[in-house]
């Protein structure tokens, strides 16, 4: 399988990784950073390029691996992560919103919604006023998992995933292995 | 009746026996072989809907509901082939795709058994496109709740409310995706004249559907509650 | 007596001769369709009461078989067959044009009540294809033309002789 | 009642028969009393009269002759004339000219080409030749002799027996040896037993069993008494859709009669054999056509089949011992106890004996209803009986087995119609639908439209057929609204396979079964809707068939 990750390409033998964040609420990341001590580890064998831990303006090319935190809900969104995926080698489904949509697709059940949740946002009995800014991206009909979109190597659900689950699964992937999710991940 | 007659048979090549009569979910169980079900509950009568716990038996090319199908002498049952795997996976992933699964927001987060057999099966996404229906939420009733987006039809609070409380108060209406659990005449729960309030189908309900208000679900939670009220009403 | 009270008696008579027996639910609701013209809760509820049957089965049994009306239906009503011999042979378009034509929508009614658009999953006129049922009155070889002039003249009362 | 007394009713019968030099068989069947077959009917009393005819011709309501689509269609004996699309302005020259003058109207004659000549009609031995409201002319056509020969003569290990040696295998589609169904039943310990004759033909394009009720009723309650004889049952449900009217009303005066005169109730015949027989009604369900699903429906609950085992055989109706089989096998009985097993099988095939009926449609020439010699090839029906394609257009597929059949190409219209080649090719028997596509038929759509129908039907109990043809059908509308992609063909192949081998009943095994026979003849059209957004058929594609979401 393609998800294995091939180290050999970056300059100092440490995997070009990175993170994004779509919509969600950045949990996952924070489940990433929870690793401990064993990011330490982790740190020796990979280099996050690109994500909102460190300060990297565009999407570099060559990625080895991109964890997708967040459901693609916006026309902007649905743009990147075209973009991410053309640049990635393995790109994985980071946690649940990424994985099934989670708590950003609820609003797929009502029809309309595309509208209605900006404007509940925005708008305001209060101040009459008030309006949807137009520079806010146009939403989608529908909120949507990453793998309605483009095609997605591996998926790590949870809300958040654990840490020592993400912790298994990059590991794995770096010593080439494919990671065994049987009674591992978790919904929720 | 002759319940001490033994019979034996192979499940996943171990050879057991059970008394005749037994189903091979539950031969297989008593073994410490588990089949996975999400219908299926010891005390009811048995439904054969979900069809999670397939199983194989050699000779025939048909597949069987190992929750409906008695041991007979002889049988060679596989209950774990990679075939049966995948079969499980797509059943598990088509119920989560059926209505709306979301865990991190569901009260049976973590009590919840589609879950737990999305977990155990390393289902760690589902391929088919999402439904998300829309079913308003029933919290008429003073501490029984039903979220019928949650419902995955398994009948288990229809059966137990029939069989064990014996009031009959929940059945379905309609047929096909429109099938939903009803009360009475499809009416509100609160204004439902014949349910006692026994909370059993709360206390069955594998995922988070029916669910009482206020209560932890882990308090909730009591699948065995009719195998054991069953054993109760047998005692001589 | 009232004709509510009439319906009745003529309903105890079909309870009767089933004996009351659970099993006869469907002959039950089939002649209470007859009699009453389509199925409201009181009548289910009645239904469950005589029959001792749960309320709820009663209510699942109904709604499970797409034959029984629980609302309702217009004063005529067109049903169009969906069988696979109409559908190849086009009743669709023929569906379409009804709609239009009478501003009703499928399943529905108009809105002054005298018309309804209801479906049928093959009445066996395959033969005969498309097939279009006026209340009683089969049409064999629809066409769109011929379906809505026969509407309008039934609309109209105007009865129609050629058949 | 005896059988000399049946005797002496036939002969009776055929003596006032034979008074009339003519018989006017007006068919009365659903499709041509849709147009106005009964005021045919009328009119011709009315002719008959006028012209001072009626002791030499008998004007007689008669079941269906099998030319549905030309109807109301008349059948004018001796000689078999067949006048079509008869109508009220036209009856009385046919009376003064056939009748009167003796000279069949021949402007008026159906030439029907080789529809009949390929046919072989035992289980509509009587379809168009009596009147099914009369059971004199049943017996005068030696109806309830092969009862009373069972009575009077066999054991009911006997009767059995000739039915296994006949060969017949059940018409409701799977095609289960008849004689060994009777046997598990006759076996099985537990009592009373029951009977369930399946008249629940609720594929939509199929009407063969209707016809059958229409036309021959006692035909079927014959097959049941014998076969409740056979089995030791002593009561029995007809269980019949409740769209079918006229059927319903001919089945319950054929019911009446045959109570009145002994052959049905207690001591048949004056033996110690005692048969009762109620009609069951559907309500629009075609689950219910299921072998559970009916017993379900029967006891007057929803349809929803259950696992097998426990197979009906040992607990049907009630828990009890129940032969659930379709009425066409049931007609079939009183013919082999009167002819013999032997007899049965010199019509079709070793393995695939007798005939069967079939319903056909669509674009073609002849539809109508037709029985043939198992055996037969597609093509025969579709050109010879069919007499091929209307309008100058080409064949493009033969569906077979209604919703859950197969759509077969022309490159198979050489299988022969048995259980074991139709399957080879992807179809099934079913109920007995044959419809009939040309070349301006969309596939997908075709196969779009089939597992709709499905969706609607499905009972709801098991998570395949509920929640994996919605599925499918999302699928299915991606691709007919040009939003398709390659992956989708691998995923409803995949999903119904899942559906096939993992559902509950015989629906949803077999719902997949227009979806895998269309990838597998067709898939040039798949993938000319995926890549190239085209439907050469024009059906897809169209602003009121896309579904936004």
């Amino acid at each position: 399988m393609s998800a294995a990750i091939n180290t050999s390409v970056s300059s100092n033998n440490r995997a070009r990784i990175a993170t994004v964040w779509l919509s969600g609420c950045a949990g996952c990341h924070m489940s990433f950073l929870d690793q401990d001590e064993k990011i330490v580890d982790l740190a020796k064998k990979i280099q996050v390029v690109y994500g909102p831990l460190v300060d990297a303006k565009e999407f570099p090319e060559n990625v080895e691996v991109t964890l997708v935190e967040g459901s693609v809900a916006n026309e902007e969104q649905l743009e990147v992560l075209k973009d991410i995926r053309e640049k990635t080698r393995v790109l994985i489904a980071f946690g649940d919103c990424a994985v099934t949509g989670n708590v950003t697709a609820l609003r797929n059940s009502w029809e309309n919604s595309d509208k209605e949740v900006l404007e509940r946002a925005y708008k305001s009995p209060e101040d009459l006023q008030a309006a949807v800014p137009n520079m806010v991206p146009k939403l989608l009909i529908k909120t949507r998992p990453l793998h309605e979109i483009v095609k997605v190597d591996f998926y790590i659900p949870g809300c958040p995933p654990s840490a020592d689950l993400i912790n298994y699964v990059l590991t794995e992937l770096l010593a080439g292995k494919i990671p065994n999710m049987e009674g591992k991940a978790k919904y929720g | 009746m002759a319940e001490n007659f033994m019979i034996t048979l192979k499940i996943d090549g171990v050879q057991i026996s059970v008394p005749e009569g037994t189903t091979i979910l539950k031969a297989a169980k008593d073994n410490g072989i588990l089949i996975p079900t999400l219908c299926d509950l010891e005390g009811l009568t048995p439904y054969g809907g979900c069809r999670l716990c397939l199983v194989e038996v050699t000779g025939s090319p048909k597949l069987f509901t190992a929750c409906t199908t008695p041991a007979n002498p002889g049988m060679d049952v596989t209950t774990n082939s990679e075939r049966l795997k995948n079969y499980r996976k797509i059943a598990v992933q088509m119920l989560m795709s059926e209505r709306v699964h979301m865990c991190a927001v569901c009260v049976a987060n973590d009590h919840c058994e589609l879950q737990a057999l999305a977990n155990q099966l390393g289902v760690n996404h589902v391929a088919f496109e999402r439904h998300f229906t829309r079913e308003p939420i029933d919290s008429s009733h003073d501490f029984l709740v039903i979220d019928r987006n949650r419902c995955i039809l398994c009948t288990r609070c229809v059966r137990v409310c029939d069989k064990i409380e014996g009031v009959h108060t929940l059945d379905l209406k309609k047929r096909s995706k429109n099938t939903e659990v009803i009360m009475d005449l499809d009416e509100a729960w609160g204004d439902s004249c014949s349910c006692t309030g026994c909370r059993k189908c709360a206390k069955v309900c594998p995922v988070g559907a029916i669910y009482i208000e206020g209560e932890a679900m882990s308090q909730t939670k009591n699948p065995d509650v009719a195998e054991f009220i069953t054993a109760r009403r047998n005692r001589k | 007596m009232t004709t509510n009270d009439i319906r009745r008696t003529q309903l105890e008579k079909v309870l009767k001769k089933h004996n009351y027996q659970e099993s006869a639910l469907l002959e039950v609701l089939h002649s209470a369709q007859e009699i009453y013209g389509y199925l409201d809760r009181n009548l289910l509820m009645d239904i469950a009461g005589s029959l001792n049957l749960p309320p709820s089965h009663v209510y699942g049994v109904t709604t499970f078989y797409s034959y029984f009306k629980m609302r309702k239906p217009g004063q005529h009503i067109v049903t169009a067959c969906l069988g696979t011999a109409c559908y190849v042979k086009g009743v669709e378009p023929i569906v379409v044009a009804i709609e239009k034509e009478f501003n009703l929508k499928r399943g529905g009614s108009t809105a002054d009540g005298k018309l309804s658009l209801l479906f049928t999953r093959c009445i066996g006129a395959c033969a005969m294809a498309p097939a279009v049922v006026l209340d009683d009155h089969v049409i064999g070889k629809a066409t769109k033309e011929i379906v809505i002039e026969k509407i309008k003249n039934m609309l109209e009362g105007t009865k129609d002789e050629s058949v | 009642m005896n059988l000399s007394d049946i005797q002496k009713i036939a002969e009776e019968e055929n003596e006032f028969q034979r008074a009339y030099k003519y018989r006017i068989n007006v068919c009365c069947s659903s499709g041509c009393s849709s147009f106005g077959a009964f005021k045919v009917l009328k009119a011709f009393e009315d002719a008959v009269k006028e012209f001072g005819v009626e002791n030499i011709c008998k004007v007689a309501r008669t079941g269906c002759v099998g030319t549905c689509s030309v109807g109301p269609t008349v059948l004018v004996d001796p000689g078999e004339h067949r006048y079509k699309c008869v109508t009220l302005e036209n009856v009385r020259e046919i009376v003064q000219g056939h009748i009167v003058s003796g000279i069949p109207v021949k402007k008026y004659l159906h030439n029907h080409g080789d529809f009949f000549r390929k046919q072989h009609r035992l289980v509509l031995r009587n379809a168009g030749k009596i009147d099914p409201t009369r059971i004199q002319d049943y017996i005068s056509a030696g109806g309830y002799f092969a009862l009373a020969k069972c009575l009077a003569n066999m054991t009911p290990q006997g009767v059995i027996q000739e039915i296994l040696n006949s060969g017949l295998r059940g018409r409701g589609g799977a095609g289960f040896p008849v004689g060994q169904k009777w046997n598990l039943v006759a076996r099985a310990h537990n009592t009373p037993k029951y009977i369930v004759a399946n008249l629940d033909e609720g594929d939509p394009g199929v009407f063969a069993n209707r016809t059958l009720a229409e036309a021959d009723p006692h035909a079927i309650i014959e097959g049941m008494v014998i076969a409740g004889y056979a089995i030791d049952a002593q009561k029995g449900y007809i269980y019949i859709r409740s769209e079918y009217p006229l059927a319903i009303e001919v089945l319950q005066k054929a019911i009446t009669q045959a109570k009145s005169m002994n052959l049905l109730g207690d001591n048949i015949l004056g033996t110690q054999h005692n048969f009762d027989l109620e009609l069951r009604f559907g309500a629009g369900a075609f689950v219910a056509g299921e072998e559970t699903a009916i017993l379900m429906s029967a006891e007057g609950r929803r349809a929803q089949p259950r696992p097998r085992p426990p197979y009906p055989a040992n607990q049907g109706l009630w828990n009890k011992p129940t032969l659930i089989q379709n009425v066409e096998s049931l007609a079939n009985a009183p013919l082999i106890i009167l002819n013999g097993g032997t007899w049965f099988k010199s019509y079709g095939l070793p393995n695939c004996t007798g005939t069967k009926c079939f319903s056909l449609t669509g674009e073609i020439n002849n539809p109508g209803l037709i029985e043939v010699p198992m055996g037969i090839s597609l093509h025969e029906i579709v050109y010879d009986i069919g007499g091929g394609i209307p309008n100058g257009k080409k064949f493009k597929a033969v569906l077979v087995g209604g919703p859950s059949g197969g759509c077969l190409p022309e490159s198979t219209l050489e299988a022969q119609i048995d259980y074991d080649s139709l399957k080879n090719v992807g179809a099934i028997m079913g109920s007995g639908g044959i419809v009939v596509l040309n070349e301006d038929a969309c596939m997908v759509d075709t196969a779009r439209y089939f597992t709709d129908f499905c969706i609607d039907e499905s009972c709801g109990k098991c998570t395949p057929c509920r929640a994996g043809l919605a599925r499918v059908k999302e699928v299915f509308d991606k691709i007919t609204t040009g939003k398709g992609e390659l992956k989708d063909i691998d995923m409803l192949e995949k999903t119904s396979e899942y559906i096939i081998n993992a559902s509950l009943c015989g629906l949803g095994q077999t719902a997949p079964n227009p979806i895998l026979t269309t990838l597998r003849y067709f898939k040039e059209e798949y993938l000319e809707h995926i890549i190239n957004k085209k439907c050469k058929a024009g059906t897809c594609f169209k602003n009121e068939n896309i579904v936004e979401e």
